[in-house]
């Protein structure tokens, strides 16, 4: 395993931890952004150049910004200033997780030995992503491009606040 | 310079960091030596104008904010499929070009039904 | 002569890192570009803030600063010396970990941007595939930085300022990244070395800069707005806006904190102006073909100083615009207008015929532009006014 | 009793409170040291999002007891007070003064000196009118550039005050039945030079402002004072104008000579910020008549009543209420004369004193950036308002 | 423009009971006042404001002004029954001689207000209203509800002269801080004491940063 | 890196353990915002499995992961747009984003 | 058409910018302390005793009536009178300041003390450079600091100060000519009666010596 | 001493390092003075005259007013400080950073001026804080304020880095901050700071 690899999963996984651990909700967000930062990396390393960006554009710079301010629009920053910030079945919750970790790692090692080494650097320039974009996946996209005015629209209306009177 | 981008990049990344910090530690220097720190109530007050601070900044938001927020991650997502169909525009016949006008559209017709809405109306 | 005064730094490069043994050759000259690039921009920051005082100066009918050494020129030594040296406060509610992260993360997201921009001939840290989409990932975020500078101070004012920039800033990025997205279409490429190749060629002495096609120029015009607005330039400073909440988002930062925001924001304008010279003015081509015998790093940093200047002058000159209209702006006014710049340049691609397209395409940016401007216009009332006398 | 419930008995036409929308309130304080307060007044301000829901002045950081100091002194003594009233205007400020203890003693003004206070007031209008223009914009952000050529043209008119004056600022020209000093031929022939500039300044002025599509989208439409509010709210100056009321006391009154000048009141239609700017300019323009025509009219002759006293000034008792049209708008001194040689009672009615009342109507609805703007348009200084 | 005595006859006419008395004033001004009645004040401002002839819709000017308590010794006319001796009879004569006797004036608070009409562009128009006294009876109409331009003046003259205003919907300090004790503006008001550095004093301040500098020095002779 | 040395399985794991923590939090965590920034890592971690599968799968070239992952971003980007608009609905009318007093709320 | 007034403005300010570099109208710094702006005689500042001749204290215009002291608004004048004489510019013994302080931390530079001088003693100074760290030992002005020569008064206000010696050589010539008539009649008187007291009159007029 | 500078530069660059630590610290810190966007009364608008194109502050580098005294080196006392006021003009001061200092421009804020008889007005804005350049006039010229300033550059000349003589802001047993007065019933209290105010008796 190389030195990078590690660098950056530890990172991830920190960021992720912090990010569902830490008590102020802004730090938890911030946290947030590093794990996904990481995630970038970790793309980038595994050769996908334009996701790896892509990662970082719309998760750092919009998804986060969301949380950001949703949690500001929730006045969440307090969150469990008094008590403490898990629930009632935070135990449950834990062994859930725990279980799911042993069931994925126990598959994980079992299965993917076979593959552990990867072909030759994949010639992915943007402009293949794009070619497969408008022709196999073309489906897929125009139906992305429903999804996301769909959300948009539900977003906007589950989040407007209703003006008395205006439409 | 056939160098690995990202090693470079990483380079880049600690430099400047460094630059950042080497100058903050400087400072924290010469506070140390020369110039002491000297914390106090009223002087780490938060500043409002010159009066003591009533209440905490952290309130909360409305929601324009975040309507905003919606509609750029929205586009932002919108951006990102453009520019691979963008670089690989000029080896496309014209039904792909007239897809990406269908993606666009539907994106743009969620902003008109937004604009109509009066989302787009700050405040 | 004229190859070797253009790669004179490369030049430099491979005899300075030959002294070393080979193994260490490759990382060392990746060391030194970086620490050049480091070195170079906050001087052309300095050389900025200068020009910036003086020239506000002299639009002002004054001198500006020219006390400070010969012409005043050290008078940013002087201001780094003094930031440098002055206390640091944190105010006592703040959030101390976050507010001390908030401006490295602006000055490290910054000069990540810088890595991609070819600032000459063979002159770029890093060409990727995708620099384009690494320069805007980059510049999202600094979003954060400022939203953490903002709230960590836990200031009333702080926090408006925050909100107000990050709100400001998701709005400009997406005509900033969509004006741009003509270029790509046209050139086919996101790697902004390809970008400009595509631009030195010249017909009748006059190079194939992108700013001289319909598309080009619209697309520029929207990229400049978009880049004032996403640095915080004025008639767009509203998140520093000092009449109505004091410094904006970084009001509690004191000493060199406070100058690395000012170098951040800074230096996020040399990027985001050497991306737009990259991108429609031919990056460090010549305008002429007769004048191509001057280093192509020279018109690199003239052009990015060009831009520098126009913000200058711009600043000079506007008063800044309310929230709800910069949100309008960039909305109903900007975006629709990139998406149109879209399908000009389709139409460039489509239509045959040299004169023809030219002409359907201004027409279509200048028609887009025209009713667009009415409608704004008239939907707020605006106009100037007649006034009556009594008597 | 609170304040909603006064305004339904219908003096205020305070825009309805509209929903503004969920978020939490948040109060912050605008002032005493804020950088477009003009000085050390404060706003209360209570935001939703950045939207004004309240907004209440608080004043007194620049009390200065003007009033009390005037009662502990002789009337003369009180003059050079006048001066740091509206200290932008101090040469409107000595007349007002002047004007009202020339009616409590029933003084003559010789023809000279009221040439000389025309021109020096209306000189005094120019500069007030091209600062709070050039400070409105520099509120809305504009880095300096308007306010410095506004500086520019001040200066010029300053130097002119200054060798009429001998200050800058805190001129104390005026005396009770005429002026201190005469002016000079040479002085005269400087004033036609400064004012044969002044158009070429208004011009460069609008060129660089007036049709600005950020200027107009800042201003118009933006804190719309309704005529009758101004009226009952005692508005006056150019912001009543503004506001549309033809109401201009160098028309009203005829104090002084202004009978004989031939200028014209301009008038808003929608009371905005916009409005309120352009009524500047155009003040700024017809002030430039007046003193083209004094200019040429003026006679020779004495600048003081011969019989008027500086030492051993003592009005009868009695009492009397003089104003004049000062550049932000009414003007008054109110003084009780016991008989002895300090007035018994010396009370100023301040222009941006009273304007300030209508602060809150003209701001409830709008961004917190309009209110600096509002602020900037109704063209206070706290000397006054706190005197 | 009607003159005072006729505004005083269209208010007695319009108001019943108003009794409005005219304040001559004796100065060249020849600014008359009407001296209202606290009761109907408000009655009389609106029918000031609302009649179409005077149309006195703009108040400029609000003042305050302290008289104080006058102690007055004046030459009193005074008739007695005196036992006179007249043409040899003892008799009860009524006679009028002077006789210096001394009493206190009461003081009180007085509000002027001027008024002007914005539409027929005429005035002043003088009203004056009185307290009972300085000290606890010191309310007064608030014509805030009538003008608005009263609003922030006599709340100023709430602050520095202590009249309270009953109707007024905001009546607070303005010019003063909060927390404030004193009405300055009042002829009795006791500044504050912080004579130190007064190198050109003279008369009253001399007094004053006299008794400041004996009072340090007293209390520095007791802290040693 | 064209001397790859990281095997599939510590990318694999490194995701798996990403899921968990990311359920973990979801499951845990009080805070309405809190569970969804654990969906969010969730999906992220599904996203790494993709790219990782693609990377070491017999035909890169195709693109498949690499697709699948693009697209799963704009979902992933539209269910948090949707998911944060929801919890701010939800504070709106419950004042709170409490999953514990929500849920007490309802019943 | 949008953006048209935008382009204006900037046109106006790009001609400022090139005309600072050509036309003095359009860069109107003054670089203070190298240069000046040309001083303006009316100018005033603070007040200053003028004194005539060279001896500061011999020429002091000044005879402590006190009149600038009460007159001034800020009463920042302190005088404290001689209890002996001294002979003024026209040689009557007149008394003198023994104190005359000015603090000019509080003086706010109105003129009136100039006014309602008799004695055209006190006169307004143009200086203005009187920065100082020192606050009780800078801004009070004594005597020795406020005396200053009417040559110097000459230089910074010219057309008045020669207007004041004008009228002060017109009062003098009146005083002596009434003088000198007095001491006429006073001959006359001599002549015509017993001539007992001349011994005492020529000394009156000596001190301010010869300037018949 | 621009002639000075000038002269240091050229020796600097033919090699002769002259520049010690002390006086890179304090020429630095006297050219780039920021003020404080602070203005109180009449002094302010001379004050802004002061910046503007007649007299430009900004040769000396010292246009960079700052609305935030965080960022602010010179708070420019211009104009009276009345007992309303002084609370905050003693907190604003306390919330700038180190090294700070204080111009009192015109005769009402070094002594409460022409209106120090009020009853609202302090006399003299050195009772609660250390004041470094007094300019008196009312108002000063323009040309007043930018002597004071260059006065105030010698000033910071002349501290040494080290020693008995260093300024305060250099001495970690000074204090660092000024005590807020409460503003009272009559008056505000305290006073006076004691311990920035000695006052010489003056009483005739």
């Amino acid at each position: 395993m190389s030195i990078a690899f590690v660098v950056l999963a530890l990172l991830t996984l920190a960021g992720a931890m912090a990010a569902v651990t830490l008590r102020n909700l802004v730090h938890c967000a911030l946290a947030l952004a590093v794990a996904f930062a990481g995630l970038a990396l970790l793309f980038l390393q595994l050769d996908a150049q334009f996701v790896g960006f892509t990662q970082i554009l719309v998760y750092v710079g919009a998804v986060a910004i969301l949380v950001v301010f949703a949690i500001l629009l929730t006045r969440g920053a307090d969150d469990g200033k008094a008590g403490t910030v898990f629930s009632r079945t935070w135990l449950a919750g834990l062994g859930i997780a725990a279980a799911v970790f042993a069931l994925l790692g126990w598959a994980v090692l079992r299965s993917v030995r076979g593959l552990a080494q990867a072909a030759g650097t994949p010639a992915v320039t943007v402009e293949n992503i794009g070619q497969a974009l408008m022709s196999r996946y073309v489906l897929p996209l125009e139906i992305v491009a429903l999804l996301l005015t769909a959300a948009l629209v539900g977003a906007v209306i589950v989040a407007m606040y209703e003006k008395e009177g205006a439409r | 310079m056939t160098s690995n981008p990202y090693f470079s990049l990483a380079v880049l990344f600690v430099i400047a960091l460094g630059f950042g910090l080497t100058p903050l530690g400087l400072a924290w220097l010469w506070r140390a030596v020369y110039s002491p720190s000297k914390p106090n109530a009223i002087k780490n007050a938060i500043y409002e104008c010159g009066l003591e601070s009533k209440g905490d900044a952290w309130v909360q938001f409305r929601s324009s904010y975040y309507l905003y927020a919606i509609i750029f991650l929205i586009f932002d997502v919108e951006a990102v499929f453009l520019l691979p169909f963008a670089v690989a525009f000029m080896g496309l016949g014209i039904a792909a070009c007239v897809s990406m006008l269908v993606f666009v559209l539907l994106l743009l017709e969620g902003l008109a039904w937004a604009w109509a809405k009066g989302v787009l109306t700050w405040a | 002569m004229i190859e070797k005064a253009d790669q004179i730094f490369v030049l430099l490069l491979h005899w300075l890192v030959g002294f070393l043994p080979e193994a260490w050759q490759h990382v060392a000259s990746v060391v030194v570009c970086v620490a050049v690039i480091v070195a170079v921009y906050p001087a052309l920051f300095a050389v900025a803030v200068l020009m910036e005082r003086k020239g506000l100066g002299r639009m002002q009918n004054r001198y500006g600063p020219n006390r400070v050494g010969p012409f005043g020129v050290l008078q940013p030594v002087a201001d780094g010396i003094k930031s440098l040296t002055k206390e640091d406060i944190v105010p006592r509610n703040a959030d101390a970990a976050v507010h001390f992260i908030a401006p490295l993360v602006l000055v490290v997201a910054v000069f990540m941007g810088l890595a991609v921009l070819p600032m000459g001939r063979n002159m770029v840290l890093v060409e990727m595939d995708a620099s384009l989409l690494f320069f805007f990932a980059m510049g999202a975020s600094t979003e954060l930085s400022v939203f953490m500078a903002g709230w960590s101070s836990r200031n009333k004012y702080s926090l408006l300022g925050a909100m107000r920039a990050v709100a400001q800033m998701i709005s400009y990025e997406v005509p900033l990244l969509l004006s741009t997205v003509g270029v790509v279409m046209i050139t086919g490429s996101l790697s902004l070395v390809d970008i400009v190749d595509a631009q030195t060629r010249y017909s009748w002495g006059l190079a194939h800069w992108n700013v001289f096609k319909p598309w080009g120029l619209a697309g520029f015009v929207m990229f400049v707005i978009a880049s004032m607005a996403e640095t915080n330039r004025s008639p767009f400073d509203l998140p520093e806006g000092e009449s109505e909440i004091i410094a904006g988002y970084f009001t509690e930062y004191s000493g060199f904190k406070f100058a690395l925001f000012f170098l951040g924001e800074y230096v996020g304008m040399f990027s985001i102006a050497g991306l737009g010279t990259t991108l429609f003015l031919g990056g460090w081509s010549s305008p002429l073909a007769a004048l191509s015998w001057i280093p192509s790093w020279i018109w690199f940093f003239a052009k990015v100083e060009l831009w520098i200047c126009f913000f200058i002058w711009v600043r000079g000159t506007l008063p800044r615009l309310r929230q709800d209209q910069l949100m309008n702006f960039a909305w109903k006014f900007l975006l629709p207008m990139t998406l149109v710049n879209l399908l000009v340049a389709a139409e460039w691609r489509f239509v045959e015929g040299v004169w023809l397209r030219w002409i359907v395409g201004m027409a279509i940016v200048a028609g887009a532009y025209v009713l667009m401007g009415r409608v704004g216009m008239r939907r707020e009332r605006l106009g100037p006014r007649s006034y009556r006398y009594a008597e | 009793m609170s304040a909603s419930a006064t305004r339904q008995e219908g003096w205020s036409k305070a825009p309805a409170i509209v929903d503004y929308g969920e978020g939490e309130l948040l109060e912050v304080s605008m002032g005493p040291h804020h950088p477009s307060t003009h000085g050390v007044f404060r706003m209360d301000v209570t935001l939703q999002g950045e939207q004004i829901t309240k907004l209440k002045p608080v004043f007194g950081y620049l009390h200065r007891n003007h009033e009390k100091l005037g009662e502990g002194q002789s009337y003369l003594a009180s003059m050079p007070y006048t001066d740091r009233l509206d200290y932008i205007c101090s040469l409107t400020n000595n007349w007002a003064y002047a004007l009202a203890v020339e009616k409590l003693v029933g003084q003559e003004v010789p023809e000279r000196a009221e040439y000389l206070r025309v021109i020096v007031g209306e000189l005094t209008r120019v500069q007030n009118h091209a600062l709070s223009v050039g400070f409105l914009i520099q509120d809305m952000g504009a880095s300096g550039t308007p306010l410095m050529y506004a500086f520019k043209e001040r200066e010029k008119i300053l130097d002119l005050f200054e060798s009429l004056t001998g200050s800058r600022m805190m001129c104390n020209y005026m005396r009770f039945g005429g002026c201190r000093v005469d002016a000079t031929p040479a002085w005269l022939d400087e004033v036609r030079r400064v004012v044969a500039g002044l158009p070429k300044f208004a011009d460069e002025f609008e060129r660089l402002l007036c049709t600005n599509e950020i200027l107009m989208a800042r201003t118009q439409g933006v804190g719309v004072l309704p005529a009758e509010l101004a009226m009952s709210a005692g508005v006056t100056g150019p912001m009543l104008r503004a506001s549309g009321v033809n109401y201009d006391i160098r028309k009203v009154d005829h104090y002084g000579i202004y009978d004989r000048f031939d200028f014209k009141v301009p008038l808003g239609s929608h009371g905005d910020v916009y409005d309120r700017f352009m009524i500047r300019l155009l003040e700024l323009r017809e002030s430039i008549k007046i003193l083209e025509q004094a200019l040429r009219d003026i006679p020779d002759g004495p600048v003081m009543d011969p019989k008027a006293k500086i030492r051993n000034f003592r009005p009868k008792p009695g009492e009397a209420y003089g104003r004049i049209e000062a550049p932000k708008g009414e003007l008054g001194f109110y003084l009780i004369s016991d008989g002895s040689g300090n007035p018994y009672r010396y009370r100023v009615r301040p222009p941006s004193f009273v304007n300030l009342t209508v602060l809150e109507d003209m701001c409830l609805g709008h961004n917190v950036a309009d209110v600096v703007l509002i602020l900037g348009s109704v063209d206070i200084v706290l000397g006054e308002v706190d005197r | 423009m009607k003159t005072v005595e006729e505004i005083k006859a269209a208010i007695e006419a319009a108001v019943p009971g108003a009794g409005v008395e005219i304040v001559q004033n004796p100065g060249p001004a020849a600014q008359h006042s009407l001296l209202l009645q606290p009761e109907h004040a408000v009655d009389v401002a609106k029918f000031l404001r609302d009649d179409a002839e005077l149309a006195l819709t703009f108040l400029s000017n609000v003042t305050g002004v302290d008289w104080p308590d006058k102690e007055i010794t004046e030459k009193v006319k005074v008739t007695k029954m005196v036992t006179k001796t007249v043409d040899g009879v003892e008799q009860q004569v009524e006679e009028t001689v002077e006789e210096p006797r001394k009493r206190v004036e009461p003081g009180y608070l007085e509000v002027v207000y001027h008024l002007y009409s914005m539409t027929k562009k005429h005035g002043p128009v003088v009203l004056r209203m009185r307290t009972k006294n300085r000290t606890d009876a010191v309310e007064l109409p608030s014509m805030t509800p009538v003008w608005r331009s009263a609003e922030f003046q006599e709340r100023e003259i709430f602050d520095l002269f202590g009249v309270v205003f009953t109707g007024h919907p905001d009546l607070r300090r303005i010019l003063m801080w909060e927390g404030f004790k004193d009405h300055p503006m009042r002829r009795d008001y006791v500044e504050p004491d912080d004579y130190d550095y007064e190198p050109t004093a003279h008369d009253a301040v001399l007094a004053k940063a006299t008794a400041h500098q004996a009072r340090i020095a007293e209390q520095k002779g007791a802290g040693q | 890196m064209t001397c790859f040395s990281t095997p599939l399985a510590g990318y694999l794991l490194v995701a798996a353990l990403l899921f968990a923590i990311g359920l973990a939090g979801a499951l845990t965590r009080r805070n309405a915002i809190l569970v969804l920034i654990g969906i969010e890592l969730m999906l992220n971690a599904a996203n790494l499995n993709l790219i990782a599968f693609w990377r070491f799968g017999p035909h890169p070239e195709m693109l498949t992961g690499l697709m699948f992952a693009l697209f799963s971003i704009a979902v992933a980007a539209a269910e948090a747009a949707v998911g944060l608009g929801l919890v701010i609905q939800i504070h709106r009318h419950l004042k709170t984003t409490d999953l514990d007093q929500i849920s007490r709320m309802k019943g | 058409m949008l953006g048209e007034g935008i382009l204006k403005g900037l046109a106006e300010t790009a001609k400022n910018f090139a005309g600072s570099y050509v036309s003095k109208e359009r860069l109107t710094t003054v670089q203070y302390p190298e240069e000046r702006v040309a001083p303006i005689e009316a100018t005033r500042n603070f007040p200053f005793l003028v004194y005539d001749g060279e001896d500061a204290f011999a020429g002091l215009r000044c005879v402590s009536c006190q009149i600038c002291e009460k007159e001034c608004p800020p009463k920042c004048i302190y005088i404290e009178k001689s209890k002996d004489k001294k002979p003024d510019y026209v040689g009557k013994p007149q008394n003198y300041p023994v104190r005359f302080d000015i603090d000019i931390s509080v003086c706010m530079s109105c003129q009136i003390c100039v006014e309602v001088c008799p004695f055209e003693a006190i006169k307004m100074d143009t200086v203005f450079e009187l920065a100082t760290d020192d606050r009780f030992g800078g801004l009070l002005l004594d005597r020795e600091k406020l005396s200053k020569s009417n040559e110097y008064y000459h230089t910074i206000h010219p057309t008045e100060a020669t207007e004041v010696d004008a009228r002060l050589a017109e009062e003098k010539a009146k005083v002596e000519a009434k003088a000198k008539a007095a001491a006429e009649a006073a001959a006359a008187k001599a002549a015509a009666a017993p001539p007992a007291p001349p011994a005492a009159k020529p000394e009156a007029p000596k001190p301010t010596g010869g300037a018949e | 001493m621009a002639v000075d500078e000038q002269l240091k530069i050229e020796m600097g660059r033919q090699g002769v390092f002259v520049t010690t630590l002390e006086e890179l610290y304090n020429w630095g810190r006297r050219s780039s003075i920021w003020p404080m966007n602070f203005g109180l009364a009449c002094c302010a608008i001379e004050m802004i005259a002061t910046t503007m194109a007649r007299y430009d502050l900004a040769r000396f580098g010292a246009e960079v007013f700052r609305p935030s005294p965080r960022q602010a080196d010179m708070m420019i006392i211009s104009g009276t400080v009345t007992k309303k006021m002084a609370p905050q003009v003693v907190r604003l001061y306390n919330q700038m950073a180190e090294p700070r200092y204080v111009i009192a421009m015109g005769a009402c804020a070094i002594s409460g001026g022409p209106f120090k008889q009020g009853y609202n007005v302090l006399k003299g804005i050195d009772r609660y804080i250390p004041v470094d350049v007094h300019i008196p006039g009312c108002p000063p010229r323009p040309e007043a304020l930018l002597e004071a300033f260059i006065a105030l550059q010698k000033k910071i000349d002349a501290q040494p880095l080290t020693g008995e003589a260093r300024p305060r802001h250099l001495d970690a047993e000074a204090p660092g901050e000024f005590p807020v007065p409460e503003p009272g019933e009559h008056d505000l209290e305290p006073a006076a700071n004691t311990s920035v105010w000695t006052v010489p008796v003056v009483i005739r």
